[in-house]
């Protein structure tokens, strides 16, 4: 990545290092530093204004009880859009941030290759070679940053309007405006539920920014190894004789 | 207009030029639009430019300016020559069938007979019909020696030649010297292919808008009817009147007059021009057209001999020759302003009006102020400075004058002469002028009547109250001529006469009320009246019903003795509303009333035929009913209502011998019994039909050194008219908000050829010069107005909107170039009317 | 009814949507008739001052003529009974709220005195008087009773009266009964241009 | 207000459910008349709607063309457009065509609308802007085929000719109507004013020789409550960008009506596929998980 960027990415992430805290117990390994943190709450944060407020101009004869939330409709049409952009302009932090883990890798290849089995759970553990994000992770990453590309260009279309852009290009962007909308919507359902029920101890990584060693090896077995030096299916098993062993004391 | 407004609706085909309603009078010009949609009628229109009414017509044709006559000289000539003439009507109707004297010339060289160089008039006395009887069928013999008149006394100037009081006539209309046959004539030289070259009509185009307006005489077919709809395009030329002429007589020839759909109709311009006409706003007349008396006419008697015309018609027929009636008119109107000072003994205080021996007329007053004769100006509601014509001349005359006194509505530059552009500071201090301007009232702050151009008197109420410390005109007015009179009656002075006994006896008189003022002008008697036919009386005091009530014996008073009639003891007429219009042809007698006696179409007896059965029984306006023994109709007859056809009354009343002129005998017209196609005094080529003479002989320039006339040679090669929008109306809404949003800045509408030729594009600042001065606006490049080619050359016309001049919304906010339009035009009249020639004039045009 | 497309579209997804509890709303939503400016004002039938067809034009004013209330033009409109326009008007006559009711409005009455570069104000009483003694002034100095061949004509060549077109009838009767009996021979109006 | 007989409302802009009072009671369809061919481009028209509204004045430049403004304006409804158009035999033909909304059937302005009671449709054909629930998106400027709606930065809201709902509403004819001079602009019921249009493109046809005269009701919007008679029917072009086929975009009818809420009902999908998961799958437990409660290990 270009080194400006990355200095500047340092730079931010020591500003916000000074200012939080993460406490990494042992047993476990650092996952996001406060940078990471406090961009991924607020893109969700913005994220979830513009859904909102979005519904309301989305489906308005379905969702109209969003518009007084937002204090009438001229107040959500007017506020809708700074979500959005505050939406695009933190992610586009986090894709600064991210942009290096993020980057497509022959394993992500063969992870989306088999997903069925790990969809299913059948598959208990990640393959070995899951970096620090799997491809899941990457494919959502690369479409939000698609969502956000076509939200900024039809965004600021429909914003200034049909006078200056022409009512064809207008009536293109809000079409292009609800389908992105609409992937992202599917995108979250399932960030949300694999970063909660479907997936426990992920939340905290958000939060504290730190897991727990067995969360590590068990879903980022590559990460493991490069945090920690030791082999991540050995470390498993050493687990899982010390606790069928030593499980009395 | 001698028909009315709703009445157009009525007409099978329309000639429209000279006048652009659908821009001027977009109201009025609804009737055209109804005539076309339930009539299927017909529009040509004849315009320099392609203007709005023309974006309607089936026919546009582009003219140069100023070549009317010619045009219509071609349709007489097309009209004769392809036999689509109104036979009976022409024939008994006009004066087709009277001969004239011997030594009458027509213009073949450009001059009438009796043309005298030096003081350029004529004298007429060749223009009249010979005396004689019947000479259908007789041999052709020249004209009988006149009796030689009584020996006069020493001093007194030879007698005015009068009309023969038994006209010969030749019913056969081949006699060489009869008005058909000299008609014929006159207009045999005005070919399609001259009006091709002087008017830059192509001859097709010509011919085929001939053939159409024509077309409703096609084999003497007399139940369609056409009209002809002119406005101040045809007034104003230095040979105005003489235009309007030739479509009268057009029309008579083909027996459009007096019938419903029919008439020639003058759309005026202000909304109560026709009233300021009739009251006699202008210097040569007195309410209800009584001429002006000269120093000749030494006392009353005198004065009405000359201008009380006697009757004079061929033989059989008859004529009500109205004019006859003027003593009566005279003395009531002499009784109504001076009142008990008007006595039998002093000449019903004849000697109270001024005579006039000049020519007192709009150009001649600023040339006048010019020459430092005149020393104060009274400027109610007209703005000469922006009327001009040559403004400047108007600004340095109001330099010269002591005194003006403006009464406006709005600040406008008539007031504000002294800070003109252009005027230096240290020039203001030279200025002596003393200037008062003062507010008058708005058109919803005050009542009274309104004239229309349909001679509809109609009376409007007050709305709001004037705003601020402005009055009412009238009370203006009355406040300043009644402090004159207090002064004379403290200090004398001059002849102070008239001052005093003028009649201002009104329950306020220094704010009289308008009601009082029009029960004036209706007439009241003065003493109980008798009329013996009807055995009705009249009481003292009492209100006129008609002006047939006039008498000359004093015991009557009329302000105006043709709205006799308008405030009766019934009430006021003008304040009515009655909507019922029976006979559907829009004469609507109940509302308001029109003059003369609540007549709608005037000359409506020649819409019957010679039994008096109407010519188009579709619509029927007037007709005689044999059981009554009367003359009845939808419209008040205008006519001798008892006149039986067989009598063979003239249907034109008003003249003395009952019928059209189609040749204007002896002083009526200045410049010729017949229309001559004079070109403009600033004109682009000679005359093609008489070089050498190739103006109007009779016009005269003027002298001062603001005087100055272009010539193609000095440079003026463009032709340039000035014309109105129809969102703005003169130099009023440029003070208004709405109207200056609708068109913002003044513009030049120039044709793309030229603007191609001098590199200009739309919107960029052009600078037009004259002889006189110059003008700058922005061009609006339009392919409206085309090249034309006059005599074989290639010419351009251009055309500027007056609205604008140095006090306005968009003047204030320098939006303009603060120069006036009427800075270009030239100071010359029309020999009649003495209207200046606005329209027609040479400039040249460059980029500013 | 004949089934746009969009409509049937509509209906069927309606249906689908209809059952969603929290979308129905039966507040009834329909146009406030809006009082109209014009139904209570006083109507003052009049003429238009503009052109010479003398359309007829009503002129709403505020108040319903109560001592207390000065009337002022809230709206024109045309005059359906008036048998020429028939309750139309041009841009002229539908913009003449603009021109009773203007800012530019002349309100008191001014002079500009010789060699001076503005304005002064002046009472009307003081107008009247100056004017009056500047007419019989510039009669007296210019009146011609007889002309050079001895003939009466009682003619004052001095004074110039333009009057104007939209001046009403009586106030032109007024004109030429005062001007004339002045002697003014310039009497001139927008009739002759 | 409520009790007097209001303008029956019969299509709302973003309303869910039906719409109140709809079909209760008949009411005829009212159509404003355009004859292009007896027009004389006077104005009276704009000036009488910019006075019946009381709408502020705007500055306006000089452009080389009679036309007052080069388009429409929030403040100024109705404008004449004005066209120089060259005939074939080099003659010009100056049009003049009154531009204002055209309350159409199936407006799309009222289709693109996401406001709820923004814009309305009156059963008697009027579409009307109600500037308290607009938010001021423009989505109607995008709808309409006809570039009519015209937005107001300071407040925030568009505006648009109502056909005079407020005159109309109490039995008023609209003003700009009451002014045209000419009688080119007439009002009535639908059915009359398509009538009289017809029976006066037949006289121009037959008695003018003006042969592609026609009446101009586009049907693609469902027919408009503002028709005009043209002289050339066949090409409404030429009078200044009126639309020869006026369409709605696809944006604001098939993707807006159909599959959007299609579409929606898929993103809740989403929802309940994880939901399924969650009960089949279950979650993705951190190895090695501790034996379940009565389970032997191993």
């Amino acid at each position: 990545m270009a080194s400006a960027v990355e200095r500047f990415d340092d730079k931010a992430s020591e500003t916000f290092e000074s200012v939080g805290r993460t406490t990494v117990y042992r047993g476990e390994l650092l996952r996001h530093p406060v940078y990471s943190r406090a961009l991924h709450w607020m893109v969700a944060l913005f994220f979830f204004l513009a859904l909102f407020s979005g519904f309301g101009i989305y489906l308005p004869w379905l969702f109209r009880w969003f518009t007084p939330i937002f204090g009438g409709g001229q107040l959500l049409r007017a506020m809708h859009p700074w979500f959005g952009l505050g939406f695009v302009v933190f992610f586009g932090l986090q894709a600064l941030n991210w942009l290096q883990p993020m980057i497509w890798t022959p394993a992500d290849s063969n992870w989306m290759r088999n997903m069925k089995k790990i969809v299913s759970s059948e598959e208990k553990m990640e393959a070995p070679d899951t970096g620090f994000f799997n491809a899941g992770q990457k494919v959502q990453f690369w479409e939000i940053v698609g969502g956000c590309t076509a939200y900024l260009i039809t965004g600021i279309i429909l914003w200034v309007g049909a006078p200056t852009f022409g009512r064809i290009l207008v009536a293109i962007s809000y079409v292009i405006h609800d389908i992105s909308a609409l992937i992202m919507l599917g995108g979250i359902f399932i960030h949300i539920y694999e970063s909660t029920f479907g997936q426990p101890g992920t939340f905290q990584s958000m939060t504290r920014g730190a897991v727990s060693e067995a969360w590590a090896w068990t879903f980022h077995p590559a990460w493991y190894k490069q945090m920690t030096g030791r082999d991540p299916v050995q470390a498993c098993e050493e687990a899982r004789r010390q606790m069928t062993t030593g499980n009395k004391p | 207009m001698t028909n009315g407004w709703i009445d157009i609706k009525n007409t099978d085909m329309m000639l429209i030029m000279g006048g652009n309603p659908a821009e001027n009078h977009p109201c009025g010009f609804k009737w055209a639009i109804e005539a076309k949609i339930h009539r299927n009628a017909k529009t040509i229109v004849v315009d320099p430019r392609l203007t709005r009414t023309a974006a309607n017509a089936d026919m546009y044709l582009q003219i140069r300016a100023g070549a009317d006559i010619a045009f219509l000289g071609g349709l007489i000539r097309y009209a004769i020559e392809n036999n689509r003439i109104a036979k009976d009507y022409l024939l008994n109707y006009t004066n087709a069938a009277f001969i004239i004297k011997d030594g009458f010339k027509l213009p073949e060289d450009g001059l009438y007979s009796g043309f005298d160089a030096e003081k350029k008039v004529y004298d007429k006395k060749t223009w009249n019909y010979e005396e004689g009887g019947d000479l259908t069928g007789k041999p052709v013999a020249a004209t009988p020696p006149e009796k030689t008149p009584p020996p006069l006394k020493a001093g007194t100037p030879p007698p005015a030649p009068v009309l023969p009081q038994k006209i010969a006539f030749d019913l056969s209309l081949q006699h060489p010297r009869c008005v058909y046959q000299l008609l014929k004539k006159q207009y045999e030289r005005y070919t399609p292919e001259m009006v091709e070259r002087i008017t830059g009509i192509p001859k097709e185009q010509f011919l085929k808008a001939a053939d159409l307006f024509t077309s409703i005489r096609k084999d003497g077919d007399m139940k369609k009817v056409a009209t002809i709809i002119y406005a101040v395009g045809w007034t104003q030329h230095s040979f105005g009147t003489q235009i309007i002429r030739t479509a009268a007589m057009l029309q008579l020839l083909m027996g459009n007059v007096g019938r419903a759909g029919g008439g020639v109709n003058a759309l005026r311009g202000h909304s109560n021009i026709q009233g300021a006409t009739d009251m006699a706003g202008i210097f040569d007349i007195l309410p209800g057209y009584l001429k002006m008396p000269t120093p000749t006419d030494v006392d009353l008697a005198t004065y009405l001999k000359r201008i009380t015309p006697g009757q004079a018609k061929p033989d059989p027929w008859d004529s009500f020759n109205y004019w006859s009636n003027t003593p009566k008119f005279t003395v009531s109107l002499l009784k109504a302003m001076y009142g008990p000072a008007a006595t039998k003994e002093n000449d019903w205080a004849f000697n109270h009006l001024p005579k006039i021996d000049r020519n007192y007329s709009w150009v001649n007053l600023w040339n006048d102020m010019y020459e430092g004769k005149v020393k104060g100006i009274f400027a109610f509601g007209m703005n000469g400075v922006m009327i001009g014509p040559d403004s400047q001349k108007n600004i340095d005359a109001l330099k010269k004058a002591d005194w003006l006194v403006v009464c406006e509505i709005y600040p406008d530059e008539t007031s504000e002469f002294w800070r003109a552009p252009g005027i230096t500071a240290d020039e203001v201090k030279k200025i002596n002028t003393t200037v008062y301007r003062l507010p008058g009232a708005g058109f919803a702050e005050k009542d009274g009547t309104f004239v229309n151009s349909a001679r509809w008197l109609q009376w409007k109420n007050v709305a709001v109250p004037p705003p601020g410390q402005a009055r009412l005109d009238q009370e203006i007015l009355a406040t300043i001529f009644l402090k004159v009179r207090e002064l004379y009656q403290k200090e004398g002075g001059k002849f102070p006469d008239p001052i005093l006994h003028a009649t201002f006896s009104y329950t306020n008189p220094y704010n009289p009320s308008l009601a009082e003022v029009a029960k004036e002008i209706n007439g009241k008697a003065l003493a109980d009246i008798t009329d013996p036919k009807t055995n009705t009386t009249i009481k003292a005091g009492q209100q006129l019903p008609g002006f047939a009530w006039l008498k000359d014996d004093g015991t009557t008073l009329a302000g105006n003795w043709l709205y006799c009639g308008s405030w009766t003891e019934a009430g006021a007429m003008i304040q009515r509303r009655g909507t019922e219009d029976p006979s559907g042809l829009g004469i609507y007698p109940n509302w308001g009333w029109s003059w003369p006696a609540n007549r709608r179409v005037l000359y409506n007896r020649a819409s019957c035929d010679l039994n008096g059965k109407p010519w188009d029984p579709s619509r029927r306006q007037v007709w005689w009913d044999e059981a009554k023994q009367s003359w009845v109709g939808n419209d008040v007859p205008d006519f001798k209502v008892d006149s039986s056809p067989k009598d063979h009354m003239g249907p034109f009343i008003m003249n003395p011998e009952g019928v059209g002129r189609l040749f204007v005998p002896l002083g009526a017209m200045a410049d010729g019994p017949f229309p001559e196609y004079y070109e403009p005094i600033e004109s682009p080529i000679p005359n093609l039909l008489h070089p050498n003479q190739s103006n109007n002989p009779v016009v005269k320039r003027y002298k001062t050194d603001m005087d100055k006339y272009g010539t193609v040679e000095q440079g003026f090669n463009v032709i340039c008219t000035t014309y109105r929008l129809t969102e703005h109306y003169h130099y009023w809404t440029k003070n208004n908000p709405m109207n200056v949003q609708l068109v913002p800045e003044p513009f030049i509408e120039v044709p793309t050829e030229l603007a191609n030729q001098m590199g200009i594009r739309g919107g960029e600042k052009v600078k037009v010069t004259s002889a006189r001065s110059h003008y700058i606006a922005k061009a609006m490049v339009t392919r409206r107005i085309r090249p034309m080619k006059i005599d074989g050359k290639e010419m351009f016309q251009i055309g500027i909107p007056i609205h604008w001049g140095f006090r306005g919304i968009a003047e204030d906010e320098g939006k303009t170039a603060k120069t006036l339009a009427n800075e270009l035009t030239p100071t010359v009249i029309d020999p009649n009317a003495f209207t200046p020639e606005f329209k027609g004039f040479l400039v040249k045009i460059e980029k500013a | 009814m004949e089934f746009s497309r969009r409509t049937f579209i509509k209906g069927t997804v309606l249906g689908g949507a209809g059952f969603s509890a929290l979308g129905f709303d039966l507040t009834p939503l329909h146009a406030q008739t809006q009082a109209l400016k014009i139904s209570r004002a006083s109507e003052t039938r009049s003429t238009c001052p503009y052109c010479a067809v003398s359309c007829g034009v009503i002129i709403y004013t505020l108040g319903d003529k109560a001592k207390n209330a000065i009337p002022q033009v809230v709206h024109v409109e045309g005059d359906p009974d008036h048998p020429i326009n028939r309750g139309t008007l041009c841009p002229k006559g539908s913009s003449l709220e603009q021109d009773i009711l203007n800012d530019r409005r002349l309100l008191k009455p001014q002079v500009r005195r010789p060699g001076s570069d503005h304005w002064e104000d002046i009472s009307w009483d003081q107008a009247y008087t100056e004017i009056a003694q500047r007419v019989k002034k510039t009669r007296d100095e210019t009146f011609l009773e007889t002309d050079t061949q001895g003939r009466t004509v009682n003619r004052c060549e001095g004074i110039a009266w333009t009057g104007g077109c939209t001046d009403t009838n009586e106030f032109n009767y007024l004109a030429v009964k005062s001007m004339r009996s002045l002697g003014v021979c310039y009497l001139e109006n927008q009739a002759r241009v | 207000m409520a009790d007097r007989k209001a303008l029956q409302v019969e299509m709302i802009s973003a309303h869910p459910g039906p719409v109140p009072g709809h079909g209760v009671q008949r009411n005829l369809e009212v159509c404003k008349l355009v004859d292009t061919t007896t027009c004389i481009g006077c104005k009276a028209c704009e000036v009488a709607c910019v006075e019946w509204n009381d709408m502020p004045f705007s500055p306006t430049t000089f452009d080389n063309t009679y036309q007052t403004m080069p388009e429409t304006r929030w403040n100024f409804w109705n404008l004449i457009k004005f066209n120089e158009h060259q005939k074939e035999d080099g003659t010009i033909q100056w049009l003049m065509r009154k531009d204002q909304c055209m309350h159409c059937a199936d407006p799309g302005c009222l289709a693109a609308c996401p406001a709820d009671g923004a814009i309305v449709k009156y059963a008697n054909g009027i579409v009307d802007f109600n500037q308290e629930n607009c938010i001021g998106c423009e989505f109607c400027i995008s709808g309409c085929p006809f570039n009519i709606p015209r937005f107001n930065p300071e407040t925030k809201r568009v505006y648009k000719c109502t056909l005079c709902s407020d005159r109309v509403g109490e039995g008023l004819e609209p003003a700009c109507i009451k002014a045209c001079p000419t009688g080119c602009l007439k009002f009535g019921t639908k059915d009359d004013m398509k009538f009289i249009a017809e029976e006066r493109a037949k006289q121009l046809r037959e008695n003018f020789g003006i042969e592609k005269a026609g009446v101009y009701d586009p049907q693609s919007v469902g027919g408009t409550h503002v028709i005009y008679v043209l002289h050339d029917a066949t090409d409404p072009e030429r009078y200044g960008g009126l639309p020869k086929n006026p369409e709605i975009p696809w944006s604001y009818t098939v993707w807006k009506w159909l599959f959007k809420p299609v579409l929606g009902t898929f993103a809740l999908f989403g929802l309940l596929g994880v939901c399924l998961h969650y009960v089949t799958a279950g979650p993705r437990r951190t190895q090695p998980e501790p034996p379940r409660k009565g389970e032997r290990n191993g």
